[in-house]
């Protein structure tokens, strides 16, 4: 088991939402993976599909309709999976805190493992969470099979 | 069709421009802007940056029975948008080229008045 | 300079009844459609259409409505106002009728948000356009 | 050759394909990575993927789906099979037909419109590329006589000699094989595109792993049938195989992804007259 | 096969940001478009009347991360119009070399997401390397990479000094070897043309009528960009409008890409005629009346409308973005195509969804 074990923080594949912020977490998260940054050196691909995803980069406060499509984004994650949150308005609602369609922060919808601070998060931070989030990946168990997802 | 090959043979033989950040760290900007340091022996608790946060990440507390003013700091909600560097009258904040560290955990960070 | 400094009453308010008529018009004249703005005045809504003429200035249209009033919706005349046409409807309550497109108030807002979140003064009667 | 050698190397071959393939799929992205200015991952890499696929949880959209995977599988380890045993390269081609089916079947009995678009477009890149195989094989069927792959590794000379535009065609297969721009319309390994990641949508942990094992194969099936276009000696043979694998990688950075009516006319317009022409041309001088 | 509706999003590798179209097709070809968005609403109108008038900036600015710097300026100037407050030359200059290096790194993310969206994954990665360079220079000036805040009313924060003068002429000599490696494969490249030549085309009267502004409108041969109104120092600047009449994605395509290398040229004129002087001038009044105001972003113009009372909060403040009006022409131009092309049609409009739900 030595090597699955130490294939998942090798090949974390990660799935990014957007839930409202301003984009500036969004295209730094872009920028991770361009050649300046490029995390493909980590393994890492940005797969777009829930159901092959294990790190899940969220960013933005959350809005009321977008609350649904994170729990649904969450729940079709096969385990072990971590939530990372990125930039503060994942975290808190930062400077969108007093916005009357937020909820303020993806804690508030799904379990988050990591924050990445700043505003927008710049490419090491989200670097240096990630590799965050990969030790608390390897710290979490697989969990057995899944019968039917989608709309549970 | 080749058109791209000119770029794609440059870059393979000037090898990667890839950063290799956590290995090899790159020295920030001097000015960046990134995250606010607060020294707390400064501050005279005026309460100006509390004031005109608008991110609200400053929030300042009275107690009316001690006479004691504390402040607050989420760092999960600041913006670095230096607005409160800007106008302490203390100089007791300053935007430092750093970046934040990633946490697994929210922490606001206090402060009492004497 | 290309700041419109626009002081009030600086255009005519033109009555709710006569703007499609005005909106037409325009349109005939080859005018676009820029955005709109609704102002919340307490029993009243303030609406300023803000058209493009081909030479690429401006033209203003104000209208003003009293909260339970009916508007008249412009997007038959000019389709590009109907998303902002909704957005009004949605955020401040405006009773606008014969939407080309109708969104019943879910453009932006969903069933959980708080509904007509730009309103101010709520109207006495409570008769809404939407929302509710 | 004896039973006990071809046991042999089909045994090894069984045991090696995962291997090399996987080698050559960390080389590829590897190799993109550095084309882009990029460092890329590690060269092992797909093992890393695979060991992380196969220790995860994974959802079940329908059983069917499950069952289809496996008979992908299964069918393109027959397909490999047949081919290191020597046998009728006609038959390798048409089970080769029948597991890309499976997988396409795999994303029909799924309810996701992504995987049916994609198990759909899957369908169009098999229009596209089996008719260049089957033909190809006739082609060397033409030349040496036999459908088998005994046969072409005991003809004397090479067959790309004869073949060149036949050689050609199969490099087009193999693009379209490899999914790699501009025929990576049903599902892509990297870029994005419009349908999410195809018909392998609704496959998650093992079953994808499963799923990307027999692309493993596939590609060193393909590889090893390029190389026969100059069987003697084989290790030219070989070369010429990763020379067609970078040619693949190179032309994947240098083009967009085209569309499908484009994918199937360049196939069938490209490959096939140029199959119909070298046979013609040969005849001729024959 | 029979009518497919797909949900294209709100979470999709193609889409960076979350907007849903409801696609119906029939086989590949798309019969239906129905947009479902405010995925990405979060209240900023509401917001801004909540918040001193000064703080207003940075919300603003984080009505997207994109044009940032230009959201700032387009409220700051309003201000400014509304209150009489002159700003000093120097900052002017400033906010053009600003406003162009974002509009430079805007067009470089999205020809960059273009050429994602056809699957050309190399010069996905080659546009943001180069866009790196104008990431750096904004870093270097402003202290951020992408949010720059350093537009405030009466002037900016920050300033290029003299020994970083240098350093930026240096970046912008290194950028403009960069677009000039990538220009000719956007602009000759066999597969890039047969993606974009004749798809989504958007006729030049219906451009008109359905609203559309910058690239979009102007890549259906309508000369109008509304830096031409001259605020900043545009007027001083000699600017003129790159029009194509091509009108399809390609037209729309090519008039970001010369924008790329105008606004390049634009960032040195600036930094050349750049007087010195006062950074910002300090503003004790407090807004009153109305104001209104365009401004050109990288997508197109954005109208910003105000009312204030005299007081540090705002009545009203009314943000009309480009791609709100941009958004009809997309359901003319997908109805028709094939659903292989729904990606870069999307995309050759800019869609920019947070902008346009604020
Ligand atoms: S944290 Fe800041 S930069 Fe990031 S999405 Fe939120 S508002 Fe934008
Ligand atoms: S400026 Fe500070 S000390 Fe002065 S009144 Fe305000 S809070 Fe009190
Ligand atoms: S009182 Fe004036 S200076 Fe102070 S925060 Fe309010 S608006 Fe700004
Ligand atoms: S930097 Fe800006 S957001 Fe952060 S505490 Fe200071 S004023 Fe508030
Ligand atoms: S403005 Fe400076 S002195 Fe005043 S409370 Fe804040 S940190 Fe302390
Ligand atoms: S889901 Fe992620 S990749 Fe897709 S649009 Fe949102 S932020 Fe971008
Ligand atoms: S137009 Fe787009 S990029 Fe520009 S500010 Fe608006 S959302 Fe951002
Ligand atoms: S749609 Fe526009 S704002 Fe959104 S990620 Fe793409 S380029 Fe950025």
């Amino acid at each position: 088991m030595g090597f699955l074990k130490r294939a998942r923080v090798k090949s974390p594949w990660i799935l990014h939402y957007c839930t409202g912020g301003c984009n500036g977490c969004d295209i730094e998260i872009l920028a991770c993976l361009t050649p300046l940054y490029d995390v493909e050196r980590f393994g890492m691909l940005n797969i777009g599909n829930p159901k092959h995803a294990d790190i899940l980069l969220i960013t933005g406060p959350v809005n009321w309709k977008n609350r649904d499509v994170l729990k649904r984004l969450y729940d079709q994650t096969p385990d072990p999976k971590v939530v990372v949150a990125v930039g503060v308005c994942a975290a808190t609602g930062g400077v969108f805190h007093n916005c009357v369609n937020t909820l303020g922060g993806v804690d508030k919808v799904i379990p988050v493992d990591v924050y990445v601070r700043g505003c927008a998060a710049r490419p090491e931070a989200i670097i240096d969470g990630v590799v965050l989030a990969l030790q608390k990946l390897e710290q979490k168990n697989s969990g057995g099979v899944a019968y039917a997802t989608g709309t549970r | 069709m080749p058109v791209m090959s000119t770029n794609l043979i440059k870059n393979f033989f000037s090898g990667p421009a890839t950063r290799p950040y956590p290995v090899v760290k790159r020295e920030p900007f001097p000015r960046a802007r990134v995250r606010l340091v607060y020294d707390p022996d400064k501050c005279t608790y005026c309460g100006i940056c509390a004031n005109i946060c608008p991110a609200a990440a400053i929030t300042m507390e009275e107690d009316r029975e001690n006479l004691r003013i504390s402040r607050h700091y989420d760092s999960f909600a600041c913006i670095s948008c230096g607005r409160c560097a800007e106008l302490c009258p203390q100089a007791a904040l300053l935007m430092a080229v750093r970046t934040h560290e990633p946490s697994d955990a929210k922490v606001v960070e206090h402060s009492t008045s004497r | 300079m290309q700041q419109v400094r626009v002081d009030r009453g600086a255009d005519a308010f033109i009555s709710p009844g006569a703007l499609l008529k005005e909106v037409e018009l325009l349109a005939s004249e080859g005018v676009r459609f820029t955005t709109m703005v609704c102002l919340d005045v307490d029993q009243e809504f303030e609406i300023i259409y803000l058209f493009q003429r081909l030479t690429l200035d401006m033209v203003r249209i104000r209208v003003r409505i009293s909260k339970d009033e009916e508007l008249p919706s412009i997007s038959s005349i000019l389709l590009d106002a109907v998303l902002m046409e909704n957005e009004i409807k949605e955020f401040f309550g405006v009773r606008i009728t014969n939407l080309a497109i109708d969104f019943q108030c879910r453009m932006l807002l969903s069933a959980k948000s708080p509904q007509t979140p730009l309103l101010k003064v709520r109207p006495q009667s409570q008769s809404l356009g939407g929302g509710e | 050759m004896t039973l006990t050698w071809s046991l042999i190397i089909v045994v090894g071959a069984l045991l090696l394909a995962p291997l090399v393939g996987g080698v050559l799929r960390g080389l590829d992205r590897k190799l993109t990575a550095r084309l882009q200015g990029r460092m890329g991952p590690p060269l092992a890499q797909p093992f890393y993927d695979f060991g992380k696929l196969v220790g995860k949880s994974h959802s079940v959209s329908s059983r069917a789906s499950v069952a289809w995977a496996w008979a992908y599988f299964l069918l393109t380890l027959t397909a490999f099979t047949l081919f290191f045993l020597g046998q009728d390269l006609l038959v390798v081609f048409f089970i080769l037909a029948f597991a890309g089916g499976a997988l396409a079947f795999g994303a029909f009995s799924t309810r996701s419109p992504y995987a049916r678009l994609g198990a759909n477009r899957e369908l169009l890149q098999m229009l596209a590329y089996e008719p260049i195989l089957l033909l190809a094989a006739v082609a060397i069927y033409f030349q040496t006589g036999k459908f088998t792959v005994h046969s072409v590794l005991e003809a004397g000379e090479p067959l790309l000699l004869y073949l060149p535009l036949v050689f050609v065609a199969v490099l087009v297969a193999l693009g379209i094989k490899m999914r790699k721009s501009p025929f990576d319309i049903a599902a892509s390994e990297h870029a994005h595109q419009e349908l999410v990641r195809g018909v392998y949508t609704e496959y998650s942990g093992r079953h994808l792993a499963l799923i990307e094992i027999a692309h493993w194969y596939e590609l060193v099936l393909l590889l090893a049938f390029i190389a026969l276009f100059w069987a003697q000696p084989l290790w030219v043979g070989v070369l010429i195989a990763l020379g067609a694998f970078f040619l693949e990688i190179w032309i994947d950075n240098i083009a967009a992804r085209l569309r499908w009516s484009w994918m199937v006319g360049a196939s069938w317009g490209v490959g096939i007259t140029f199959i119909v022409a070298n046979l013609v041309l040969l005849s001729v001088l024959a | 096969m029979a009518r497919v509706t797909f949900p294209f999003g709100p979470q999709h590798p193609v889409l960076p940001e979350a907007i849903q179209l409801q696609l119906t097709c029939e086989d590949e070809r798309v019969v239906e478009v129905l947009p479902v968005i405010g995925y990405m609403h979060r209240g900023i109108e509401k917001a801004a009347e909540a918040n001193l008038f000064p703080n207003n900036i940075f919300l603003c600015e984080r009505i997207c991360g994109i044009c940032s710097f230009i959201h700032a300026l387009c409220y700051c100037e309003l201000m400014e119009g509304m209150m009489d407050v002159e700003v000093p030359p120097r900052a002017k200059h400033l906010r053009v070399v600003w406003s162009e290096l974002s509009r430079i790194h805007s067009h470089m993310l999205w020809l960059g997401l273009l050429a994602d969206s056809f699957g050309f994954e190399s010069l996905f990665m080659q546009c943001w390397r180069a866009r790196e360079i104008i990431l750096d220079t904004l870093e270097m000036t402003t202290g951020q990479r992408v949010i720059q805040s350093s537009c405030v009313i009466g002037g900016v924060r920050r300033d290029i000094n003299e020994d970083q003068e240098p350093d930026v002429r240096r970046k912008m000599d290194a950028f403009r070897k960069e677009i000039n490696a990538i220009y000719p494969v956007f602009a000759k490249d066999y597969t890039v043309k047969s993606r974009t030549v004749g798809k989504g085309i958007l006729p030049k009267e219906q451009a008109w009528s359905l609203g559309t502004v910058g690239p979009t409108l102007r890549g259906s041969g309508w000369d109008y960009d509304a830096r031409t109104l001259g605020y900043a120092v545009y007027d001083d600047l000699g600017f003129e409008p790159i029009v194509e009449d091509g009108c399809d994605s390609y037209a729309r395509m090519m008039v970001r890409l010369h924008e790329v290398v105008q606004s390049l040229e634009l960032v040195i004129q600036a930094l050349d005629r750049m007087p010195k002087g006062d950074l910002a001038v300090t503003v004790k009044t407090f807004p009153e009346g109305e104001g209104l105001i365009r401004v050109e972003q990288p997508r197109g113009e954005l109208v910003e409308y105000a009312r204030g009372n005299g007081t540090a909060y705002l009545e009203r403040l009314k943000i009309r973005t480009p791609t709100f009006s941009n958004i009809p022409a997309l359901l003319v131009m997908l109805p028709g195509c094939e659903l292989a092309d729904v990606p870069v049609i999307t995309m050759s409009i800019d869609p920019c969804i947070a902008c346009t739900e604020r």
